[in-house]
């Protein structure tokens, strides 16, 4: 600018100026430790502080490390070698190998099953968690998983995990043939669909009446019972009451809704998955299979353990969660005091108390609460809870998501003329459950890290492993910080590649095109 | 001015309203309101915010409920009868001022949900229907585009454009350009004389005085929840009877 | 909020049809309403039902009246009077007590470390920065179950036990002059005896305290009026000792200390501090500590760049930026975190019956559950329990909340 | 809520109360399992080995009842119950026999509607010290620290006992037996109390199990055995005669050398009858003759079994004591198999 003559103020740039390096400095290591750890009085007392801190803990653990012993039959045999060292026993998590990651009943022969499973997870878990980087046909992968590792984990013919994914893609079908049925033929099924259901019903309802009157009978009426004595009586006249109203207005609700199809559709595609999964798929899968033998060997509930029964325990607990989040989520916005009331009255509830008592409740009380001769067994009861559990929180995730939209698309959504159903599937459950991602990631791992809270009652996960069998064993008898510390790094390792997952996806989230 | 007494307008009434009100708790926000449209009929409603405009043509198609009087669209009753309230909201097509498209949808998707899950035409037709309409608002390039990568304006164009693949008789506009940069509100602006021309009936809450004039064959003014004047636009803009008007357009027109 | 159940309700016409209950959007929510009534009641009798039938089958019966039976055992840490002859009912108080206790503790403790590690993990300072990133990392993503008992394991293995401050080659020795024990049961510390007089020292202390307010509004004051900047830390700390230290040297030493000592097989005297109940305590601290250094770090990240600059360029000093500008909006963005990490703690507290520590779970829900087999009464009575106090602490934690809120306004 | 799967419930409820009543029995034959609790690890009593398969002095009774009801030893679940769970376990039919350590009470056969089908072992609970504590009787731990491990009758055993005594004591609770013995040998207690039997095998297993004293006072009776489920009296009677089939075959001398031979007839009536070639006894408990016979077959009688698990000869070291046969001084004492 210096030729610019200064009186002249108008300019025109007539060539660029090249970019240039800046100024050199002074550079390289020393700098930057000055710069970053001695910029000060403070800083350099909290530095000194921390080389401090690090170089003690290194040096304490550091011989305990080198001097492990790695091969050694039992805890005395190890003391033997260490002959009086500072050193670690890691014998144990070779001679324990098995039960610390598969639990100590899993069939030896069959630890491929679980490994593949796992292996498995990670393939169908990538298309779903990166969406942008796999094609979304892999998406089907993730769909067939959950029944394919059903049948590696617990064994039995691979025809009944098949046809349970059969009968739910056929009733899929018979949705989409209804639907597509004309007027007068679907007002002929509704007929006798909503016969059927208005029936059926009104019988339920029967029996659940008789059921109050019996308990309000039971409990008898007097002294501090005469509550939920009165309670009971109430709820099974009005019960009563109500059997053929209900029946009747049902199936005309049934039947009304032929022209439209709304109500009709969804009610024979649950009959026909009904029908499907009570009564055909035992046989027909047991007749395939006598056929064309697809069989594994079958592994009990009660055999699985170790870090495979806490990885089973998470993924299954958070995929069946997400849903019932959703539709708690959902459920708490609603404007209906009474469906409110009880989804935020459940919210509240769960989160309120710990998972150690859902899981005494899972352990010691849902037995009273089933029909007696039901036998659910004891990982189905705890997965039961843990999935009340996790998602009180996810419907708080999704709550939070739901808050997040504006206001502006439900109403465009309304008044482009979709309904309920329509709007929630299709304008806001995708964008408030992608803004709940993270969120939903970060209960994940808190209720990935919680399984380990099953160890208290009596299952053997890897933690009830490490207090049950192997500190309870002749040979390892009081042996902690390896085992303990075996068990925190495999969490470690699985929580932190989530947590930098989630990480990631908000970054992602966050430059996304919205 | 010309052009707009060529627009066709016919006998047939599209929309009445008669003796309508609404309150939001205590607060009355429409009083009163009587008014009939005709089919091909285009209105613009004005008045200083507050005025309840909005909230007007909101009630047309049932996003906001009004609680005494009566509405009836194309003959049909707007009541608490669900089947009806579905009718109205196919038959009337609504632009929002912050242009409510979905985000995680593509244009071509915006397009094409509403005709694919409610008027349950086939996907491939939507979609033809949908790009005629692009084409129409002039940005069929854009039709695989999210709609975060659109300028605000091809967005309020997108937004008429999805409203028109439902084929609708009337469209409601709530102030379209209000959100909009300059540059961009003639392009829409544009886009709605282009239909106005094709004989839409078209209520339309703007602050656009030009539009109004240019298109409109009603200009209604609203205050504190009442119409306190409505005439045709020449007559409106340069011989205002109320001092309310009066005020209103000073300001509006003075700057 | 409109949501799309939401339709509008308007005007009527004719009369009702029972295809109404469906299409009206006056009856279609109470349709709904009735029948989700209908499958709640439904549902009650199904549980209700088959719990009578079991009971009945069990030959049990649902009863309370085993709180108000002797319970027969005894519990090492109890903050109300009680001995093994005490009903069932008053050790359920007693873990109760002792599970509020080892929450608010651990509340506090981990509020300290989380804001101390959320800091120091912004800091220019490399190490320690990475520091803080690795315990927040290591602590965040391991169960608090597994922290619990290596933290215990640490304490009782590295801690010397009573028998090694015996004799005359004791391996171990009392610190701070013979004041503190620290050993695998607990830590032993001195116990205030009160004199004669000693009230007059407490009163001159709660009068120091009110004094060092009292000052703190006189600076500011000073400030304000006057625009001059009067010291404020050292004249505090001088208000707070000098005064009680003078009362009580002038008084004769009516405040004295009871120090632990070594008599038969444990320390006597003095307080003392359970191990559990430390293990407990810092376990629950630290990994909590972690969750909420993450939530301090967002807060304070979350405060834009922007809200520092606008501050320097008025020409506040960073101490005046930070306590003035980006703390109390930081704070906003804190605690609500804050209050969920709370309420973590006190439901992670029922964890204790793995250090032995006897919270209510193990009392109520441990052994009288054990002892009278009432496994219905006493899991419900301790559900009712941590509801109760989430309850509480939520909405006190709110009022709170919001009142932080419409200051800032 | 899922209406239907709640309604199919409903409906499974109404069908399954119609055909419940059937007996523990008919069940277990049906099912052609037994499903048996034990404890989640007791070295000797009850603890899975390397391979997963459970192993001890607990597991041969429910392997002995498998073999009389089912006739195969292997036809177990085995159930690991906590002492919090194992009475729900129980009572709700996840289980059909417990035979984990639990102490015969007053309050358990009545008040909690279990029968308990004899007692397989007499234990006292006891306490351990360090010998260089200078300790030689629990009267002299006035103001010890005492770890117990929760859940079972020894901390009222203890409260009753130091109280009786009028001496003081801190009492550390414990969850595992493992726990315990972490705490007792770090020196976060000065004594560990437990069932006699349960500090012998742990003791045992000590870096220095020399350096550590058992004291001589058995402070309270602990006789462990078996229980059921209150009002199947069939069932109960299964449990307790294989049991008394166990003890009566040790008096009779009946080993699992010479079963086969005995199996065969002897001049013995009262062998005879047990083992089936004489008389129904089998019969009258609904299981064929030899099911005494196939109980014994699994493990040997109730020495054998003893001395395999948890006698002197294994790592435990446990003398017979009380639990010698009566003709020996002991307590065993089967009633007469007639």
């Amino acid at each position: 600018m210096s030729d610019t003559p200064a009186q002249n103020v108008a300019f025109v740039r007539t060539s660029e100026i090249p970019p240039s390096p800046p100024p050199t400095r002074e550079t390289g290591a020393i700098k930057w430790i000055r710069e970053n750890l001695f910029s000060g009085w403070f800083n350099t007392i909290l530095t000194l502080i921390a080389l401090y801190l690090v170089i003690s803990i290194v040096s304490g653990a550091a011989p305990w490390f080198y001097n492990g012993v790695w091969e050694a039959d039992s805890i005395r045999e190890c003391r033997d070698i260490l002959a009086g060292k500072t050193g670690a026993c890691f014998a144990v998590l070779v001679d324990r190998w098995d039960h610390l990651v598969f639990g100590f009943k899993y069939p030896q022969d069959a630890y491929w099953r679980p490994l593949v499973a796992f292996l498995l997870l990670l393939v169908a878990a990538a298309p779903a968690l990166f969406g942008k980087i796999f094609p979304r046909k892999m998406l089907i992968l993730t769909a067939i998983y959950p029944f394919l590792a059903y049948w590696l984990i617990w064994g039995g013919t691979l025809w009944l995990p098949v046809l349970v994914a059969g009968s739910i893609v056929a009733t899929g079908l018979v949705f989409r043939l209804v639907e597509g049925m004309a007027v007068n033929m679907r007002q002929i099924l509704a007929g006798v669909v909503g016969l059927l259901f208005g029936l059926g019903l009104a019988w339920l309802l029967f029996k659940g009446a008789a059921e109050l009157v019996f308990i309000a009978s039971n409990i008898g009426g007097s002294g501090l019972s005469v509550i939920p004595y009165a309670v009971f009586w109430a709820a099974g006249i009005f019960t009563y009451v109500c059997v053929i109203p209900m029946g009747i207005f049902v199936g005309y609700a049934i039947y009304q809704s032929a022209e439209d199809g709304g109500l009709v559709t969804i009610v024979t595609a649950l009959f026909a998955i009904y029908i499907m999964l009570a009564y055909l798929l035992g046989p027909v899968s047991g007749a395939f299979n006598s056929i064309i033998p697809l069989e594994l060997q079958a592994v009990p509930s009660r055999d699985m353990g170790g870090f495979m029964l806490c990885m089973i325990l998470g993924t299954v607990c958070v995929t069946l969660s997400v849903p019932l989040g959703i539709v708690l989520a959902l459920g708490r916005q609603s404007h209906m005091p009474l469906i409110k009331g009880v989804c935020v009255v459940f919210i509240e509830f769960v989160r309120g108390v710990p998972l150690i008592t859902l899981l005494f409740v899972a352990n010691v009380m849902l037995a009273y609460f089933l029909p007696p001769e039901t036998s659910f067994d004891l990982i189905l009861r705890v997965i039961i809870m843990i999935t009340m559990f996790s998602s009180a929180y996810i419907a708080e995730v999704i709550r939070g998501g739901l808050a997040a939209l504006p206001k502006g698309q439900y109403e465009a959504a309304n008044s482009l003329g979709l309904n309920y159903v329509q709007a929630t599937r299709l304008i806001i459950l995708p964008q408030a459950l992608k803004i709940s991602i993270p969120g939903i990631v970060n209960v994940a791992v808190g209720l990935f890290k919680d399984t380990t809270l099953v160890s208290v009652i009596s299952m053997f996960d890897i933690v009830g492993m490490i207090r049950g069998p192997i500190q309870q064993s002749t040979d390892w008898i009081s042996i902690y910080w390896e085992v303990y510390g075996f068990a925190a790094l495999l969490f470690f390792v699985v929580c932190y590649s989530i947590s930098q997952y989630s990480q990631w996806l908000e970054r992602q989230l966050q430059t996304d095109h919205r | 001015m010309a052009e707009a007494a060529k627009l066709q307008v016919s006998d047939e009434v599209a929309i009445t309203i008669h003796n309508m009100n609404k309150w939001y708790g205590t607060f009355h926000v429409l009083r009163d309101i009587d008014l009939t449209v005709q089919r091909g009929e285009r209105i613009v409603i004005c008045g200083p915010s507050g005025s309840g405009k909005s909230t007007l043509i909101r009630c047309i198609n049932a996003l906001e409920e009004h609680q005494a009087g009566s509405i009836e669209v194309d003959g049909t009753l707007l009541s608490s009868d669900l089947k009806n309230i579905d009718k109205i909201r196919s038959e009337v097509g609504m632009c929002f001022q912050h242009f409510n498209l979905f985000p995680h949808l593509t244009i071509l998707e915006n397009l094409t949900l509403a005709p694919i899950w409610v008027r349950k035409t086939p996907k491939k037709e939507a979609e033809e229907v949908a790009m005629h309409y692009l084409e129409k608002v002039k940005i069929p390039d854009q039709a695989d585009k999210y709609p975060g990568q659109l300028s605000g304006g091809q967005q309020q164009r997108v937004a008429i454009a999805r409203s028109l693949c439902m084929k609708p008789r009337i469209m409601l506009f709530d102030e379209p350009t209000s959100a909009l940069d300059p540059e961009m509100i003639k392009e829409v602006l544009d886009t709605m004389i282009e239909l106005a021309e094709e004989g839409m009936t078209m209520l339309c809450v703007t602050h656009e005085m030009g539009f109004a004039r240019q298109v409109a064959n009603r200009v209604i003014f609203m205050d504190e929840g009442q119409i306190v004047e409505q005439n045709e636009p020449e007559a409106f803009f340069l011989t205002p009877k109320s001092d309310r008007t009066k005020l209103f357009l000073s300001q509006i027109l003075g700057h | 909020m409109t949501t799309l159940a939401d339709r509008p309700v308007t005007a009527s016409t004719g009369s009702f049809k029972l295809s109404m209950l469906l299409n009206d959007s006056r009856y279609r929510s109470l349709t709904f309403q009735f029948i989700a009534l209908i499958a709640i009641i439904a549902f009650m009798a199904f549980v209700g039902g088959n719990l009578v039938r079991n009971l009945t089958a069990a030959g049990l019966n649902i009863s309370y009246a085993f709180l108000g039976e002797p319970s027969g055992y005894d519990i090492n840490q109890r903050l109300i009077d009680y001995d093994s002859q005490s009903s069932h009912g008053r050790a359920a108080v007693v873990g109760l007590l002792n599970t509020l206790l080892v929450a608010f503790l651990a509340c506090i403790t981990a509020t300290i470390f989380g804001v101390v590690a959320g800091v120091l993990r912004l800091s220019n300072n490399w190490i320690v920065s990475k520091i803080m990133a690795v315990y927040v990392e290591i602590f965040r993503n391991v169960p608090v179950l597994i922290w619990i008992l290596i933290i215990f394991s640490i304490m009782i293995n590295v801690a010397p036990s009573p028998r090694d401050f015996r004799g005359d080659d004791a391996t171990a020795s009392m610190m701070f002059f013979d004041t503190i024990a620290v050993t695998n049961r607990g830590v032993y510390l001195p116990k205030p005896i009160w004199g004669d007089g000693s009230m007059i020292v407490v009163a001159v202390l709660l009068a120091s305290i009110v004094g060092i307010f009292a000052y703190r509004r006189y600076s500011r004051k000073q400030l304000f009026d006057h625009g001059k900047m009067v010291p404020v830390l050292w004249p505090s700390i001088a208000l707070f000792f000098v005064p009680v230290i003078l009362v009580q040297l002038i008084l004769g030493n009516p405040i004295t200390l009871s120090y632990p000592e070594l008599k038969g097989f444990n320390f006597r005297g003095g307080i003392t501090i359970l191990g559990s109940l430390i293990a407990l305590w810092f376990a629950l601290a630290i990994y909590t500590g972690a969750f909420i250094a993450e939530n301090v770090r967002a807060g304070i990240l979350a405060i834009s760049k922007g809200q520092t600059e606008a501050a320097g360029a008025l020409g506040l000093r960073p101490n005046q930026i930070m306590s003035l500008v980006v703390l109390p909006q930081a704070l906003r963005v804190i605690i609500p975190p804050l209050i969920s990490q709370y309420l973590n703690i006190t439901k992670n507290s029922s964890l204790a019956i793995a250090v032995g520590y006897m919270d209510v779970t193990g009392t109520l829900g441990g052994i009288t559950l054990l002892q009278t087999g009432r496994a219905i009464e006493t899991i419900l009575l301790l559900m009712l329990f941590y509801l109760t106090v989430s309850l509480l602490i939520s909405f006190f934690m709110n009022i709170f909340n919001n009142r932080m809120k419409l200051q800032e306004r | 809520m899922n209406k239907t799967i709640f309604f199919g419930a409903l409906a499974t409820a109404a069908l399954a109360a119609g055909i419940a009543g059937a007996s523990t029995l008919d069940e277990v034959k049906a099912r052609g399992k037994l499903n048996c609790g034990v404890n989640t690890g007791v070295p000797g009593f009850a603890e899975p080995d390397a391979n997963g398969v459970w192993q001890g002095f607990d597991v041969a009774v429910c392997r002995a009842v498998a073999a009389a009801v089912l006739g195969d030893p292997t036809a177990v679940e085995f159930v690991p119950t906590t002492g919090k769970t194992r009475f729900t376990a129980l009572a709700s039919g996840e289980i059909d026999l417990l035979a984990r350590n639990t102490t015969w009470t007053f309050s358990r056969d009545v008040d909690l509607k279990f029968e308990f089908t004899g007692v397989n072992y007499y234990d006292g609970q006891g306490f351990i010290v360090n010998r260089n504590l200078g300790v030689s009787s629990a009267k002299e731990l006035d103001g010890a620290t005492i770890c117990i491990q929760t859940g079972t009758t020894t901390e009222l055993n203890l409260a009753d006992f130091f109280r009786g005594n009028g001496i003081s004591y801190e009492p550390v609770p414990v969850e595992t037996g493992a726990e315990g013995v972490q705490q007792y040998t770090a020196g976060a207690c000065d004594a560990y109390t437990t069932d006699a039997s349960g500090l012998a095998a742990q003791r045992a297993n000590f870096e220095d199990p020399t350096a550590h004293l058992i004291l001589p006072e058995i402070i309270s009776k602990e006789p462990l055995g078996p229980l059921v489920r209150h009002g199947d009296s069939e069932w109960a009677d299964i449990a307790r005669w294989t049991l008394n089939a166990l003890i009566a075959a040790e008096e009779l001398g009946v080993t699992s050398v010479n079963l086969a031979e005995l199996a065969a007839g002897t001049d013995n009536p009262e062998i005879n009858r047990l083992l089936g070639s004489e008389g129904d006894l089998g019969g009258m408990l609904g299981l064929d003759s030899d099911w005494a016979a196939r109980a014994i077959g699994v493990a040997g009688n109730y020495g054998e079994i003893f001395a395999n698990t948890i006698g002197e000869a294994t790592p435990i070291g446990l003398a017979r004591g009380l639990n010698a046969q009566w003709i020996n001084g002991g307590l065993l004492y089967s009633p007469p198999f007639r």
